[in-house]
């Protein structure tokens, strides 16, 4: 869709082109490849570093979310389940 | 009475056969066989090898479109018909005609089609399903959503250098591309520089990125591609040890590396938002894969949505592999799939596995000279994805060299990192030669 | 003032409502009551009973495409558009240009179509479900696929001359289609070759495979031709019994069967593969079906994915259970179903129940002529498919005959064999009449 | 070599991006951050925020058509043949030929995706998604199936005078609608009847009911209203209170109800028949909301076909909500959302929830005047629905007035009642605005 | 679709049109809303009576379905869970 | 699609014509449909007999990929059946 430059070459496509195209292609492919990740990791560093200086330990908040949101996305199965095994294990105790 | 009997036997699969048919049917049992009995990525390849079955099924036409069928099916008259929807006065074969619908517009398709359905046929089953998962692109994407939600960056987080094994692994993708292009210079073969780049991201090592490529930039190559990154991605603990061994020292693979910091859910939650920025501002022709990928990870990591994120992981991703398999599956027909092409893919597919795990083993070993924090260069070789088999690699062959070394880890950040090195690699190819 | 009030009284159903939708709503709440209460195919018959309800919703056109939508409350303007894309130049009734769309092919639907998107009409919700769901023909293909996935091939595996039983009881198909023939031939119904074949369909006891046949040979009585199908699937209990014990002796009824040999695991994955080989080689027209049933079948026995057999059995098969059952239902129309045809439908389903049911019992007791090991006629019966309530039934009635004698796992042969045989019959008629 | 460059510059979301982009990235980051930390609504704000970033992202147009990304990036020459479609000789903006083609007809629309599909233009991914779920209104109704399959109308039918308080919380809706038009007239803001209509829905606190109108009556302010739709839904903690508070006296707050009667399993379900028929024979319009609405309830409560209704509650709600909200979020474009009629909407969705909730209120309070079993005023408030937020407010709030008195069960039937009331409301819009 | 009676109006659109339209849509609309909700309470009470007076306690039926569907419904995951869920528990009881 | 053999007739529809096509339907269909499945028993016997005979007890190969596989796929909900479960069952055991 966006920039193509190689349409005009693509469209001669003579064998030495597709050669030096491909190495281009080689070229600018790893050097975004690289920026990229570059780029994410001084991102990611920098998050992290953040984070860690100025909002420590968040973990208080998940235990507050999780057993209610869990409960609700396996709500039939598992009460079943609870209630089977239960019986279940009852009967065998017997 | 007798030519009843005619048209029941002309009716059988026995009949219509062709040998190329038989083929295909062969190579799809083959699949079979190395997903059930060797454990070779059942999970996609069950459904490709059987998909393969059925759609060369004589006379089933169940991977063709309507279009396709009337083509082989149709009464003179009907032929004659969308010969005119073609503007083709006089035509010797079908294939004529086949050729020249290949290469009409959509416009001409619409015709042929509405000309097709009148007549009385119809879409293969296989065919709809292609349309619908692959040919919108929509299947790779819903597949990513699910990785996504079952992927922890954890690992990557604690020590996002290995990014940069991540990046390096890539280097298999592209340096297959120019093997390709090569082989077309040498006259070998004939690969146009989509097919080339379609054929380079077998090196990605992750099938739904391998998919989605191949559907962009080269369809008709789509199911060779699909069978030789899912093939080579089952391979990787026969591909891989032996280049990692060639490549590194005894005392090398025998580096312990430090213990991983614990990394706090915000950084988790965070994480995804910040990749999807950066695609966002550096390479918008990634955003799909990569969008959907930090979407199922956000729904994973917010701890608000786990119903969503459970179905992401479970019923929404099995059904879209079922389907996903079949559709890909619809794509191995003789005439595509038995054709020198699909050689030169088997043979490049292998040097991009090979190519992007040496480039990985390779770049550790520099960040080695480098950095101060040791780095065991086996966990480059997880670079190329190929989750989680790549890393299960890394930790065994480390653990050949040290028996309480356990890599395992270690080599999830570069392996997880592989990923998003592929799907940039994607973009990129979408980008620039799409 | 006055007119709004009017226009609101207007747009009630009260006010729109005709008597065929009032008696539809009716029948269909009458499939609600033997479902819930009386436990007729509950999974079918309750989607099956309220999107029979809802297509009648008087006004609402749920079931309507957008162009008949426009057919029935377009202005004049309109209509006149309409006419003039179906080259009609005065006409007195609509019906008149009904008439001409339904006979008029693909490019002339798509223009009607345009001018009704134009004039804000729009496709209701159960004609969106029915055009996805069945007339594309994937829901039936994806229920089959998940029974295969249900089914345990192991009793037909230990004998496999049971499958003979599943033979047989297809006559009950091709005796009806014959009946239908007798009945036009009569002059008491006038139904085309098609129909007669989509009817005779019903004799399979297999609710997927008369929902594909119907909609490709009958698509205006597959609301019949399904509900027909599973009513009498539930009266199995009832139907069959008497025919049972009306062809067979006491001692008959009493033969104690020997024991099944364990099947292995092996035979038990090629099963599907070679049953799908077959179906290339003999009968291609009948891939579809049973090839989607075989790869569930794979997934099942395969072991290697039981993520996806897990998905396809369970999330997947109720997702589309849901929207088979509401498209069926869209097919509840009163002028469709209110037709002498539905009567000899109902009628003809029956005599083709008990044409398989005896056919069945049979062949069974012929076998026990020309083989040693004893059969009991009594699992013939069970050919009929009407998985599992036929092979139920044959268990029953033996233990009456001997208490001690359980037929159940003998009959679960011919019962899966039956659906193998009413699938075959499925794709003989559409290759033949298709 | 450096034009090279400048391409790959030119490709990245830097180089193409436009404020009113990161805007709307912001804002999607807001509800992200509102979803995830604070809590609100988040199975739906999650999708929707992250479908806003990914709509936004510059130059990867996933929430636009083929046509829309080829209006933005495509060649002269391909420009030139879609004006030529548009029947446009000569034109300075590309806005212009947007212009034409919003307001040309389905015909030119087909031609003009043509030109763009063989420019090698495709739908975004968020466009597909769009299209699949809301535009064609299936999503909306699906969920609203499962939440049928979730809803236990048994409070209300133990006390149906409770639906009397399910009514007159709507008086919220038709008075936003009115403050709309009032402010259109002031010239304040510009909205038709029908955009003012779709505002007014968002009194109906119910988030598909209102995505659902929005998408037949105005799409383009489908973002906007569906984001104040669900922000007030999870801020009716916040909302409600003062305004009982207000409206109630401290004695009227601790007024302690009677005991509810227990409902039997036959009346829960005929209840869902009997509404599905009374909206057959009043409101049709309101068929296809209540009607699935129904479908679920009676899946559920009928206990003959659990594995319907536990998919209904689970995988497919869930699958829908995810596609859902990422259609929503495609809806969050900067031209449509950063107008002056967002803050409208905005501002008229707060009236709304408002008037609800007081009307609800007193209504309450008049029934007590008439009626002689006493009602707590502050249930009125839970007729707004936001089930089953709404319901536990008017717990909350009474439990300050009587410790020892437990509102939530009473509160529960005018909480569903204002599912059903709004579902009405919506077929009154669509029928008389439509 | 159905009988917009706005649609001259409409095509108009001067501003104080909107205005009486909207409260025209008031008046009908709480008017329905109010007019079903009433038809409904009348015949849902109706309902109950009826099923009080003619047909009590249908609850025999369904236990003899409940057990069966769901059974069949949660199958594979369920069983599953039992059998783990009661070798863990024995497990640690030891 | 293919070969049908009764499309002049069909299109001439007469009485006469439709009962001798389905007496043919009926000669046809039943003969095919024997054919197939006595073909396929003869096939599965084969099979069977070259499994019993070549490759006896494939049986090993199941238990090795089972465990592995189901826990995958129940996984969310069957661990959470398990801990609620056996919690419950302590509970009440107290
Ligand atoms: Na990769
Ligand atoms: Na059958
Ligand atoms: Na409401």
């Amino acid at each position: 869709m966006a920039g193509n430059f190689f349409d005009v070459a693509g469209s001669v496509a003579m064998q030495s082109d597709i050669l030096n195209e491909s190495l281009q292609l080689l070229i600018y492919g790893m050097g975004t490849v690289f920026i990229f990740l570059y780029v994410l990791v001084l991102a990611t560093s920098g998050m992290s570093w953040v984070v860690a200086r100025f909002a420590p330990e968040p973990e208080p908040l998940k235990p507050a979310k999780r057993p209610s949101q869990p409960s609700r996305a396996v709500h039939p199965d598992v009460l079943k389940a609870i209630g089977l095994a239960v019986q279940e294990h009852r009967r065998e105790r017997r | 009475m007798s030519e009843k009997l005619l048209a029941l036997w002309q009716s059988t699969g026995l009949f219509q056969a062709d040998p190329g048919q038989i083929v295909m049917m062969a190579i799809s049992g083959l699949l079979l066989y190395l997903a059930i009995k060797r454990g070779f990525e059942p999970l996609l390849l069950v459904p490709i090898g059987f998909g393969g079955i059925m759609a060369n099924i004589p006379g089933a036409g169940l991977a063709n479109s309507a279009v396709e069928n009337a083509f082989l099916h149709a009464s003179p008259e009907v032929l004659a018909q969308m010969a005119h929807a073609l503007a083709i006065q006089s035509w010797d074969s079908v294939n004529q005609l086949i050729h020249a619908y290949d290469t009409s517009g959509v416009a001409t398709h619409i015709a042929l089609q509405q000309i097709a359905l009148d007549a009385g046929f119809a879409n293969g089953a296989l065919y709809q399903f292609y349309h619908v998962a692959i040919a919108s692109g929509v299947a790779p994407l819903v597949i990513f959503m699910g990785v996504g939600a079952m992927t922890d960056f954890g690992p990557l987080l604690a020590n996002p250098k290995t990014l940069f094994l991540g990046a390096a692994a890539q280097f298999g993708i592209f340096a297959t591309v120019l093997g390709a292009a090569g082989m077309t210079y040498l006259g070998w073969m004939d690969f146009s520089l989509a097919e080339a780049a379609a054929i380079g991201i077998i090196g990605g090592a992750d099938g739904p990125t391998a998919i989605y490529v191949a559907s962009k930039l080269a369809p008709d190559l789509l199911g060779a591609i699909a069978v030789s990154a899912y093939s080579y991605m089952a391979l990787v603990p026969m591909i891989q040890p032996p280049i990692m061994r060639a490549l590194t020292t005894e005392q090398e693979r025998a580096i312990v590396m430090t213990q991983l910091r614990k990394v706090s859910k915000r950084e988790k939650i965070l994480f995804p938002i910040i990749l999807l920025i950066l695609v966002a501002l550096i390479l918008p022709d990634a955003a799909p894969l990569l969008g959907m990928f930090c979407f199922g990870n956000l729904m994973k990591e917010s701890g608000v949505v786990d119903r969503l994120s459970d179905t992401a992981q479970n019923a929404l991703i099995n059904i879209t592999t079922i389907f996903l398999g079949l559709s890909v599956g619809a794509k191995l027909s003789a005439d595509k799939f038995l054709d020198v092409k699909t050689l030169g893919i088997l043979s490049l597919g292998m040097v991009a596995f090979a190519m992007g795990t040496a480039a990985g083993v390779l770049m550790a070993k520099l960040m080695n000279k480098v950095s101060s924090t040791p780095i065991n260069p086996l966990i480059g070789s997880a670079g190329v994805s190929a989750v989680p088999m790549a890393a299960r690699v890394s930790n065994k062959v480390g653990l050949e060299a040290n028996p309480q070394n356990f890599l395992l880890m270690h080599a999830m950040g570069p392996n997880v990192a592989g990923v998003i090195g592929s799907a940039v690699a994607a973009g990129i190819m979408i980008s620039l030669v799409g």
